[in-house]
């Protein structure tokens, strides 16, 4: 039997003008267990807390309940004044008399009767509590960032800078993802490449980062701050140590038919290629579904030319296994498949092109050198149109329901830049809203309207028919004048909407992370917990959670890394003891509660059992405290009741509404 | 040989509907919190068991508490997508829908059993939902079709 | 059924099983119970016939933990309940060896006694591999007869289908006995007024003498321990004490089950008050269709079971009582 | 009045029956949803006096399968206990079978030696057993085995139908006074002796054919438990048992309770309910169980009833051969199945 005191508080007022406490102490003394029961003017103020934690080791008391707000208010003050006090602190219970009687209630006797019910029911389920341990677990000090552009980058860079080692694993052969790709940035107008390069070389040289490029996350166990991951180190057919990056394999491979996956299939790559100039590392791999030798076994040419004897085709994918305290899911955006857009001509024209095919057109290293020509005949284009939102924005199944954010403001971008270097050039630019919220973007947008003369048309486009003289007839509709727009064009820019990174769904079962109906993952709280995942110890940063700009991105990235370095700036870790957990004797190994445990927190165990008349060994769920939230949904899954939480139990519910009902 | 009683005869208090509601910790309980500190009344018949998820609401629970003379069971949770624990809520919508049926199917008055998704920024929903279901309650009168007799002792 | 018994001998004697899992010749011709068979010569007590409507596949659970092999005998209803058992990973297929055997539909000897025959010597015609569809009843007040169907226990006339889930290999040829809509009876239910249901289930309940025949034969009442045997719920119980505890019994029952029941009807043919039980599961198989599209519990051992599985669309509960 | 015979015709029972509740709890075996059980009767209940057996046996008319035996509750923080009344109405069980008569002496032996349980006793004196001859026993009838006639029940007031005609002979003196009060309704019945007679001789000649009837309970009894106790046969036998508590709920002679509380708003309900021998947690105490697996659950019913109980009473057993486990058995496992293995081969194997 427990012995429990019963602490009433008036709350100033606040309960004592509509509760009638003395008379809820007087109820509480006559309850089964109670032992003591008084009431105090602020219970949560020291000399209130000083009563408790008095009364505690005064009386004895197992457990305790106090009457008073709501325990999202105190329930930590006055926990941590029992365990003060010398008592475990789940054997402290709340009665919330204000926010759910005092404040909605005038009439004195109601409020009382109620009062007296909310205790009744709180002391009932002390009756049954147990005092609860937090478990600890150890943090392997060493985080993963899957995904190496800039919000990877910045995220390893920040944390290894906090002293800790980082491993970055990047899919494709070198890291800089999309920011590498771009040409200049809003709203500065500064090199995308200026900006970037400088962090990837930081990142690559920093003795606490090691990057895995041409590598990809293949398994995920372990939980919050003991993660095993398997990384799949996928065959470069390049021995990266032996490397020197002369480049002399590329400029001599006589394969040259595949299309250059940074230059978004615009220009031409070498079987043996690296993406960029300025890959980081500056090692290239062999693309073995272009590569002769691979296809025919005859070639080998890059073999003989390289003067360091780097080529190796005998090299085979690799898995390293390694422990990570924390993991930040980095893996960026794509742009969406225009396959559906016809009205677009997408597919049609080679003048109708996406903004960031743009980007690599206006950029010094890209296919065209820089030059804005079209490239259907490398004319320079004298009519540009943009067409905002496609597939953002978007009502139907072919786009998104969200907005993608960046398109407004890089397109402005685009519209100053071709207007700064083309002044003959006429850009018009359909819009359903521009949308500028941000640090000088509106003045951003302001200039290319005012400065610039950006024909913006609000309204959007309905077909764009290529012409038998090369042109395209833009038909767009300008909604405040009411009128219907033809414009015949000689380019098209299609900002189309961005989604998140193909992978990042697989990558999201691996990480027991929740993703939207988006494929976005989902943060733990959409305000408060913007960067962590709701399972613990994954983290996110940039896109994968939602659209946004490189300085948020960079923020965003900033903001996982300070969550990763908190975590393994920690030895331990505390478990949250109210888990679930299986009653061997009884479970059934049925595998239902696994099935609905949103964690990966279930597992099963062949384990021998032993009881009254029982020892055999049987197949039975065991919970991994360090990954249970408990939540409690196992706990219904359960059909035997073997399945319990702690801190809610099912007696102790079952207590307080018999408590309540009675 | 069936032991059965009767429902008590006409008590000389004022019958007095018993209500509980049980809310998850992060939403709902947080929304009742609210309507509390912006003094939106509901009737004093509600009462509050604080659940960490909808989905730990056992329909043992529910029915225990109609046994034990509740006339009414309401179970509030976070909207849909928007649970704490990512996906807790969409269980305990299947859980409901088929106890709520199959209450139904045996003739109970479905009015007497309800889920309401309540965030933690509905106050003013938390309230207005209450003082709707208790009025619905109060409509339908004393639950004598679950009840065991013996708890009135 | 000789052919059946031969492919067992075969079975026990060239080492595949260890035992064999069926029926028991009774002390009347409609008394057999299930058993298990270690040898070939006590495979001479085996049999099959109509009266063998005991679903075996809950006793694999028990045959999981012998050693060695075991063949049992499956009729098709029965393979979705084994198929359900896997997927719960309670029984092990890996030492199961089973034999789908042909199935005509199973008898019901309240059925028969319902007609007002008494004092049963013995009943003829009720062999599995004849077509004959009269049975030939002894009686100590003199001889009757009555039609195989009319002898056929309820769940037979909405059986969902004669063939096996999951087999080794078939004996036997089955025969379809559906007349009627498994469904019905729970919407003739549902149209009636609630007061009407409450007088029905109240009435039917009331019979209930917390025997639990029902859970203790159901296969997917597997529990190791029963709830309603333990106290983590404050709800031990046996006795039969309100209206309410059974219906808390029943529903819960129903509840636990809903999703993983394969209507093999079981509970309802072991009642020993003929509570329609199985109306409560098919209530839920019925609703689990409706809401969530087309469920077969036990038609394979992968799919998900629906109450351990959403949709973001799901219907709510507030819409699914109201709807109606 | 005391042995004279009374008759009445089929068609004036109901009003037997209403003259009968007026003044008192009448049990009798009504039809509900396609079974026959005893209940207290209402005008216009399906009375199936022609059925020959109920699915339940009416012991519960004595001993109810739950009971409640006093109330505790807190006023003011203080303790009261409320003892629960004996049963202070009278009542009459009618219809029953010879089965369930000797049924009823196999619970007096438990339930009245002494300790006295006083429920049972109150119930005991005042319940008055009117009990009909079997006109047509079925198969899975074996009183004749443990020494019954079927054709002759013991009772209060023994029952044969006749023709139309339904003859009533009171044995008791509570028999006697119970067709007095009815003297309004009752005819004495001319010539009743012989139509007894007649029918007596046919039931029994049915009870021959029956195929249990002349089970042999040789080699039960006292005696030679340890060896019965250890038979292999139990290995085989139990197999099927599905742990349900159908034999021991429907059987008339099953008496073991479990004692349980029922919490109230104020305090707890005692309460006793049948138990079941087949049940995991019969006879459940703090340190365990002593009987952990189905098999020893299993043996426990049937060496009780033909074992231990007969040890204990003069030879008397625990089974009156009504054969309601036989027909509900849902395993179609039976005490008829385990006395005939025994004594193929006396349990050895």
């Amino acid at each position: 039997m427990q012995r429990i005191g019963v602490f009433v508080c008036h709350c100033g007022s606040n309960i004592a003008a509509t509760v009638d406490v003395k008379r809820v102490v007087e109820c509480a003394r006559l309850e089964p267990g109670v032992v003591f029961a008084e009431d105090y003017q602020y219970m949560c103020s020291e000399a209130g807390q000083m009563k408790i934690a008095d009364a505690i080791k005064r009386e004895g008391l197992t457990g305790v309940v106090v009457c008073s707000c709501s325990p999202r208010m105190h329930e930590a003050t006055f926990r941590k004044c029992a365990e003060g006090a010398g008592l475990n602190p789940y054997m402290l219970e709340i009665a919330n008399i204000r926010e759910q009687c005092s404040w909605i209630h005038k009439d004195m006797e109601t409020a009382t009767e109620k009062a007296v019910v909310l205790m009744r029911a709180a002391v009932a389920k002390v009756n049954l509590n147990v005092p609860l341990k937090s478990g600890e677990s150890r943090v392997t000090k060493r985080a993963l960032v899957i995904g190496g552009g800039i919000a990877g980058i910045q995220t390893a860079l920040d944390i290894a800078e906090a002293g800790y080692e980082v491993d970055i694993v990047e899919k494709t052969p070198s890291i800089g993802g999309r920011m590498a790709q771009l040409d200049k940035t809003f709203p500065t107008l500064d090199c995308s490449a200026c900006i970037l390069t400088p962090k990837m070389v930081e990142a690559a040289a920093h003795e606490k980062i090691r990057i895995f490029t041409y590598s990809e996350v293949e398994k995920v166990t372990g939980f919050v701050g003991d993660f095993t991951v398997d990384i799949r180190k996928k065959a470069r057919s390049v021995d990266i140590d032996k490397c020197t990056g002369c480049g002399v394999c590329q400029e001599k491979c006589p394969s040259k038919t595949a299309k250059s996956e940074f230059n978004r299939g615009l220009s031409k790559r070498s079987a043996i290629y690296t993406p960029f100039a300025q890959a980081v590392p500056n090692v290239p791999v062999i693309d073995r579904e272009h590569c002769i030798k691979f296809k025919t076994g005859k070639c080998g040419v890059c073999s003989k030319v390289c003067p360091a004897g780097a080529i190796d085709y005998e090299m085979r994918d690799e898995i390293i296994t390694e422990k990570y305290g924390a993991i930040v899911a980095a893996t960026g955006f794509d742009m969406i498949s225009l396959d559906k857009y016809d009205e677009y001509a997408y597919k049609k024209s080679p003048d109708v092109i996406t903004s960031l095919e743009l980007e690599r057109i206006m950029n010094a290293a890209g296919p065209t050198g820089g030059h804005l020509e079209r490239l259907s005949d490398g004319k320079p284009p004298k009519n540009i149109v943009f067409i905002q939102c496609v597939g953002s924005r978007c009502a139907d199944k072919r786009g998104k329901s969200y907005c993608s954010k960046i398109c407004c403001m890089y397109t402005a971008k685009h519209a100053m830049l071709i207007r700064d270097k083309y002044p003959d050039t006429n850009v018009t630019v359909f819009y359903i809203d521009v949308r500028t919220p941000g640090k000088n973007f509106d003045e951003f947008y302001r200039r290319a309207v005012e400065e610039y003369h950006v024909n913006y048309i609000k309204g959007q486009v309905g077909k764009v028919l290529p012409q038998p003289d090369g042109t395209l007839l833009v038909q767009g509709a300008d909604i405040i004048d009411g009128r219907q727009v033809l414009i015949n064009a000689d380019m098209v820019v299609l900002a189309a909407a961005i989604e998140p990174d193909p992978t990042a769904r697989k990558l999201a079962t691996m990480l027991t992370a929740s993703i939207d109906t988006n494929g976005f993952l989902t943060e733990a709280h959409p305000k408060l917990r913007p960067v962590e995942s709701p399972t613990a110890g994954i983290f996110l940063s940039g896109v994968c959670q939602g659209p946004k700009d490189i300085p948020e991105t960079v923020s965003q990235a900033g903001a996982a890394a300070v969550k990763v370095i908190g975590l393994l700036s920690k030895d331990k870790l505390l478990t949250n003891p109210c888990t679930a957990k299986a009653d061997e004797l009884m479970c059934n190994g049925c595998s239902a509660c696994a099935n609905v445990c949103p964690y990966g927190a279930i597992s099963y165990e062949d384990r021998e059992v032993r009881g009254i008349g029982v020892r055999e060994v049987r197949r039975v769920a065991v919970v991994n405290g360090a990954l249970c939230q408990g939540c409690g949904a196992c706990t219904v899954a359960c059909p035997s009741g073997a399945m319990d939480l702690f801190g809610f139990s099912n007696r102790q519910i079952t207590a307080e509404v018999d408590a309540i009902c009675r | 040989m069936q032991i059965e009683k009767t429902a008590h005869a006409a008590e000389n208090k004022e019958w007095k509907p018993m209500i509980v509601a049980f809310c998850c910790n992060w939403c709902s309980y947080a929304g009742a919190d609210l309507a509390g500190s912006s003094r939106l009344s509901y009737p004093a018949d509600v009462k509050i068991i604080r659940v960490p998820c909808s989905c730990r609401v056992n329909p043992m629970f529910i029915l225990r508490a109609f046994e034990r003379g509740a006339d009414g069971v309401i179970i509030c949770g976070c909207h849909p997508g928007d649970c704490h624990y990512t996906t807790g809520n969409y269980y305990t919508r299947r859980r409901m829908a088929l106890l709520f049926s199959m209450l139904d199917f045996i003739g109970v008055e479905n009015g007497r059993t309800r889920v309401e998704w309540v965030s933690a920024a509905e106050g003013a929903k938390f309230s207005a939902t209450m003082n709707e279901f208790t009025a619905k309650i109060r409509s339908l009168g004393e639950n004598v079709r679950l009840g065991d007799l013996r708890c009135r002792n | 059924m000789q052919e059946l018994k031969k492919r067992l001998c075969e079975l026990l004697s060239d080492g595949t099983v260890a035992r064999v899992l069926g029926w028991r010749r009774g002390e009347t011709s409609f008394d057999p119970e299930p058993a298990f068979f270690g040898s070939a010569e006590e495979l001479s007590d085996f049999v099959y016939d109509g009266f063998c409507g005991a679903n075996l596949s809950k006793m694999m659970i028990e045959a999981a933990r012998l050693e060695g092999k075991t063949a049992v005998c499956l009729k098709p209803c029965d393979t979705y309940s084994y198929n359900q058992l896997i997927k719960e990973h309670r029984v092990d297929r890996e030492k199961t060896y089973i034999i789908g055997v042909g199935c005509r539909g199973k008898l019901d000897i309240d059925k028969i006694r319902a007609l007002g025959i008494k004092g049963i010597l013995s009943i003829s015609g009720t062999e599995c591999d004849g077509d004959g569809d009269t049975l030939l009843i002894k009686t100590v007040y003199g001889d009757k007869s009555c039609k195989y169907a009319d002898a056929m226990l309820s769940r037979c006339h909405v059986c969902r289908g004669k063939e096996h889930k999951i087999y080794d290999e078939i004996i036997g040829e089955s025969r379809d006995t559906t007349d009627g809509d498994r469904f019905s009876e729970v919407e003739k239910l549902e149209a009636m007024a609630p007061r009407e249901r409450f007088e029905f289930f109240r009435r039917e309940l009331s019979r209930c003498i917390r025997c639990n025949a029902c859970r203790n034969v159901c296969p997917a009442c597997s529990c190791r321990k029963c709830v309603f045997d333990s106290n983590n719920f404050d709800s031990a119980q046996k006795a039969n004490v309100d209206p309410f505890e059974e219906k808390m019994f029943h529903i819960i029952r129903a509840f636990h089950v809903a999703g993983r029941c394969t209507d093999c009807g079981e509970c309802s043919r072991v009642c020993p008050e003929n509570i329609p039980l199985h109306l409560f599961n098919r209530k839920f198989i019925k609703d689990i269709n409706t809401f969530y599209g087309e469920y077969t519990a036990g038609e394979d051992a992968e799919a998900k079971c629906p109450l351990t599985d959403f949709d973001f669309g799901d219907a709510e509960p507030g819409d699914v009582t109201s709807g109606r | 009045m005391m042995g004279g015979i009374y008759g009445i015709s089929k068609d004036r029972l109901e009003k037997l029956f209403s003259a009968l509740a007026a003044e008192r709890e009448l049990y009798l075996p009504v039809m509900s949803g396609g079974k026959v059980n005893f209940s207290v009767w209402e005008e216009g209940e399906d009375v199936r006096l022609d059925v020959t057996k109920t699915a339940k046996s009416p012991k519960d008319a004595f001993f109810p399968q739950f009971e409640t035996l006093y109330t505790c509750r807190t006023e003011e923080g203080k303790l009261k206990i409320d003892p629960e009344e004996l049963c202070r109405r009278e009542f009459v069980v009618f219809g029953m079978r010879a089965c369930d008569a000797a049924g009823l002496r196999v619970l007096d032996r438990v339930f009245l030696s002494e300790p006295v349980d006083t429920f049972y006793a109150a119930r005991r004196e005042l319940g008055t057993i009117v009990s009909i001859a079997c006109g047509e026993p079925e198969e899975s009838c074996f009183c004749r085995a443990f020494g019954i006639d079927a054709a002759s029940p013991d009772a209060d007031v023994a029952a044969w139908f006749s023709g139309e005609r339904l003859l009533l002979k009171p044995q008791t003196e509570k028999g006697t006074r119970l067709i007095s009060s009815l003297s309004e309704y009752l005819t004495e019945a001319d010539g009743a002796e012989a139509a007894i007679e007649e029918e007596q001789a046919k039931i029994r000649a049915i009870t021959e054919k029956l195929p249990y009837s002349l089970l042999s309970l040789e080699g039960w009894g006292s005696g030679e438990t340890k060896r019965k106790f250890d038979s292999p046969l139990w290995e085989k036998l139990y197999r099927p048992c599905l742990a349900c508590g159908t034999c021991t709920f429907v059987c008339p002679t099953c008496q073991c309770y479990d004692i349980k509380d029922y919490k109230t708003k104020n305090g707890v309900q005692r309460y006793r309910c049948w138990d079941s021998c087949m049940y995991s947690d019969f006879t459940l105490m703090a340190g365990g169980n002593n009987r952990t697996t189905q098999l020893q659950r299993f043996r426990q019913r049937f060496m009780h009833k033909l074992v231990y109980f007969p040890e204990n009473n003069e030879g008397t057993f625990s089974c009156v051969g009504c054969g309601r486990c036989v027909d509900s058995c849902p395993s179609s496992l039976n005490i008829v199945k385990v006395i005939k293995a025994f004594s193929k081969d006396g349990g050895d194997e």
